[in-house]
């Protein structure tokens, strides 16, 4: 039983967690720092607790000050969201400790998944399978240039500590290997604290598939149809759906399966994604994210679930329900950024003079916006995100482009406009773009709106 | 700016017949003038008896407010933003989210009462998280006017705790 | 072939038939009234042509103008919505006499089930059972005391070409006969300009729950699951859900075989309604809306289905598609009026200081309304539909209370507070109620909210 | 309220001696035309114990402006309301939907010509809807001064369609 869930987070995800809490019966605290006072998750919360200044150091990753609200309001249950504190192995052993339900899997579990090259080694041995490369992390030069002779050029170097492209380095020949090595530590140094890299074989056309994976304490785990998370600036995702286009069933199973192993392997909890890179027909572990992602909605569009009530009726011990694990329809999902696609994606920040999402069949919109809301600069840049559905991928490319149209903003710069050059773009409609897909076009403004043109420069 | 106080004056001689009189609208007339050209929102010239003041019209940009309702009256702690203004009064608050308690120990005396003269740096009470004790103490020296809070309940981060009236 | 479809109508309804077009690529023509120059149908078509000052009469209703603004703006189809012109022989005549394909069925057809005395003959003939009563129109008092005496007291009066409870009078005893046809015969013909009116055996304790059906030109016609609208003010439907709690398939399988057969008798094309009487566990024909209904969007939310696309599709001649004919999960929908309901519904008008729509999953919001909009006294008094959907009935009730809390709309007094009242409502729990559940209920404000209490007079 | 009278009446005693005393209503006045001149939002002007202060009205409730955009330009026809603002002069507007034709016929001269002098009641154009020939008469007698729309294009409900300036 779960009688009261704090919530860790701000902005949508905090909504969504709120929204199926109530939906649940469940009580719900909010938590907020003196910038988001007029933000709608404290305001649609049941109790709200200010936990600190506008930093998010000292706020939404303030882990003293977040159990002491949760002390203090009585709640049994903390939901931590997508970043801050969802994959901060610390931050769920200290709920342990303190007798508070993490809702999410074990500090031990995180801890594992979140040392890339150990968790890597563990797909290894549930049988999953992983792109050429070390054992796990590379002890000193000799041992990469060992690796990558045996997998052969090109090789990426990536963080063991690592996400979000954060020392990551593409190295095509021997001669380049020292100085990308020396670069790739003093990032991830810098970045995680830990310069630790293991080396994969670079894949060139790869395409991002991930599985959501949701297993119960009872033993069950259930994997549901992949979502494609190709579209992406700089290893940040802009656009996901499910399914994968063009993907074959057989495929399809071969994944969930894959993931269900990995789950089971490491006696996994909760709500969880596995992510593989797609080439040539063949998939490869990549690492697993032991959280609610971003994009989960579109997981929910095709099969119906609620995720978020899955993740806390697990977490109360229930057993997982019934779920429809093939795809119904085709789902998108937009996110759009407080940012302007015409001005290298800078940063918007101030009042959202008029803001009415879209409305009608297939749409959906999870937003903590609202007409009077002012943007502030701490937290990340993500304002909404438009959920799509329709019969077939054709139609929702259609219905997304209307929605998005319809899409009232104004104040601030958004992804929107990037989106809908996106939309019509003649590769993406086809499907199945690798993630080079938007770093290989330029952008041009014509007749007021954006449109992407396909570069010189290759795919990469 | 100086042929306006050179005006000034001259009305002002020119009025002190008629004692203070009318005003000198022309005067007036010459600083709404200058207030439209520069710009600026608000202008107040004084000199002994006479005060202009003008100020331009407000801006301010619409608000709105966001208007979401909670199904049942919220449980919710007190906001650390609400409550009466000080004007004039240094307010003592919260710099952690956690348990207040206004003695070191339970059974103790409190650290201190309403009437009480502090100094700056003395402590005022205890605002417990995670098991730690953290000693709030007094910015300013001063006389406790207020004590906000009730001992032993919880308090968020930038709550407002003491009210104190600081010595000149 | 459908090149640029003309929505005469204004509202939710002419965006959701706008929204429709853009997904379909059909270009589209606003019309609006002076009062409906800020309004988002006027602002989201692709063209707007103003028809006249604010009164129906002279502009929604004003045939010439909209025909002519067609004509100038080059649309070859219109699409009526629902209300004003939507079942108007004469119009959809005209539309046919001009080249302008009306966007449903035949003004033949809409004419026949227009006189609801006749289409209760048709619907005989194919075999749809009726409540005893008269074969057609009584031809005087003589006629319905034959009649009334042969189905047995309570009867009821209906005008023949009426609906909505006007010109409708239920009769208890012989003696009340003869008044009660008096004051029938004199609202009918006031309100119909005929005074024509039928007999109907009454049925005390009954259910609304009518079959959405789609037929093409080419001879197919489907029908979707039940909607149950027994949830009533005054003959105004206020929440319709899909499927109907409790109807067992079997029965749910009669009705759609029954609405078929009627769509077939009489040649039926595009999307029209089968409204029946349920009641003891039979169904009987009420009446056929020969047009879209407000409550569309429950169905498409349990089928998948886009019946405006289907709608024009089969306008263009094209064939039906394929559909899901059984229900998936369980919708709800809610009627949001601009309506105090703690002061006798009394009519709202004025500017909508803050609105902000709830998001998340399974929930679709129509509407037109803005932070800023006005609400004029000329239309109906429809603001928004909410449109809830989840896996099963009370999932459906505890997501629809969340979305109902969370929609935020000040300035004007809504219907808001009495969907909570009724989501709280035991009977309502439970399901099935009948179309007597309100006015068998009084309204109480405790503690700030509205609550239902079962009064002390029968449901009727 | 009656304590208020007298005091009232105590303190117009008191001033009895500075002339006729009250309220200086036409410096009130010239301070309110210059607030209203000017644009500005307030001013206050004192002068030992005589002081005035004038604000100009509180700024309409805000209003949130739409802001749909269509993914292209709209085809949409002119709106009727937009359109410069014709001070003075009398504009006739569209009563019904329909095409616009400046001639009785094809091929026919126009109804009128800008620069014509026109009689109330004089035919000034026919707007067809429905194959029915409009003729739309000008409500004043004047000189037509702008002819708006192109002949046969369409208009909608109150689109402007002349500009006449009366005949005083």
């Amino acid at each position: 039983m779960i009688n009261k869930v704090l919530v860790a987070n701000r902005g949508e995800i905090a909504l969504r967690v709120i929204r199926t809490c109530r939906e649940l019966g469940i009580p719900t605290v909010a938590v907020y720092s003196t910038a988001d006072a007029d933000s709608m998750h404290r305001l649609l919360a049941d109790e709200a607790v200010c936990i600190g200044p506008p930093p998010a150091v000292r706020s939404y990753l303030n882990i003293p000050a977040i159990i002491s609200a949760a002390e203090l309001t009585g709640a049994d249950a903390i939901h931590p969201g997508y970043g801050f504190l969802a994959e901060n192995a610390r931050f769920a052993e200290i709920c342990e400790r303190c007798g508070i339900k993490f809702i999410g899997p074990s500090s031990e579990v995180i801890s594992k998944m979140g040392d890339k090259a150990a968790a890597r080694r563990i797909a290894w041995e549930a049988g999953v399978p992983i792109t050429p490369g070390s054992e796990g992390v590379c002890s000193d030069a000799g041992e990469v240039r060992r690796v990558a002779r045996e997998v052969g050029y090109p090789i990426v170097l990536k963080a063991s500590a690592g996400g979000g492209g954060k020392g990551m380095r593409v190295v095509r020949s021997e001669e380049e290997l020292e100085a990308a090595l020396t670069a790739a530590r003093a990032e991830a140094e810098a970045a995680f604290g830990s310069g630790a890299v293991y080396v994969e074989r670079f894949v060139e056309r790869l395409r991002h598939v991930e599985v959501q994976v949701l297993a119960d304490a009872h033993g069950n785990t259930v994997a549901f149809p992949e979502r494609d998370c190709s579209v992406q600036r700089r290893y940040q995702k802009l656009i996901e759906e499910s399914p994968a286009p063009g993907l074959e069933p057989e495929l399809r199973g071969r994944m969930q399966d894959a993931a269900v192993a990995l789950a089971e392997e490491i006696g996994y909890e909760g709500a969880g994604t596995v992510e593989f890179v797609l080439a040539d027909g063949e998939f490869y572990f990549m690492e697993m994210n032991t959280r609610l992602q971003v994009e989960h909605p579109v997981t929910e569009m095709v099969t119906g679930a609620d995720l978020v009530a899955e993740q806390i009726r697990v977490a109360a011990g229930e057993r997982l329900g019934e779920h429809n694990l093939e795809p119904v329809g085709h789902a998108m999902e937009f996110r759009i950024n407080a940012e302007d696609p015409r001005r290298n994606f800078l940063p918007q920040t101030g009042p959202v003079e008029f803001y009415n999402p879209p409305g009608g069949p297939g749409v959906r919109v999870d937003s903590h916006l609202y007409t009077g809301y002012t943007i502030t600069p701490y937290y990340d840049s993500l304002l909404a995100k438009l959920v799509v559905w329709a019969e077939d991928r054709a139609a929702v490319v259609r219905r997304s482009l209307r929605a998005l149209e319809e899409f009232a903003f104004t104040g601030v710069e958004t992804t929107i406009p990037l989106h809908m050059a996106i939309l019509e773009d003649e590769e993406f409609a086809r499907g199945g773009v690798p993630t080079g897909f938007l770093a290989a076009r330029s952008f041009q403004s014509s007749e007021g709106r954006l449109r992407l043109s396909a570069a010189a420069r290759a795919a990469s | 700016m100086s042929e306006l106080r050179e005006r000034t004056a001259r009305e002002r001689a020119g009025a002190e017949g008629d004692q203070e009189e009318s005003l000198p609208l022309e005067t007036v007339r010459q600083v709404v003038e200058l207030l439209v050209e520069s710009g600026v929102g608000e202008i107040t010239v004084r000199r002994g008896e006479l005060e202009v003041s003008v100020k331009a019209k407000g801006e301010a940009a619409p608000v709105v407010q966001p208007a979401f309702q909670r199904s049942e009256a919220p449980a919710a702690p007190e906001t650390p933003d609400s409550g009466p203004e000080w004007e004039g009064l240094h307010v003592v608050r919260s710099p952690i989210v956690g348990t207040f308690y206004r003695a070191p120990a339970p059974g103790e005396e409190p650290y201190v009462e309403v009437g009480d003269r502090v100094s700056a740096g003395q402590t005022l009470c205890i605002v417990e998280a995670m098991k730690l004790m953290n000693e709030i103490p007094s910015e300013v020296a001063g006389v406790v006017r207020e004590i906000l809070v009730e001992d032993t309940s919880g308090v968020q981060y930038d709550q407002p705790l003491f009210v104190i009236e600081p010595e000149e």
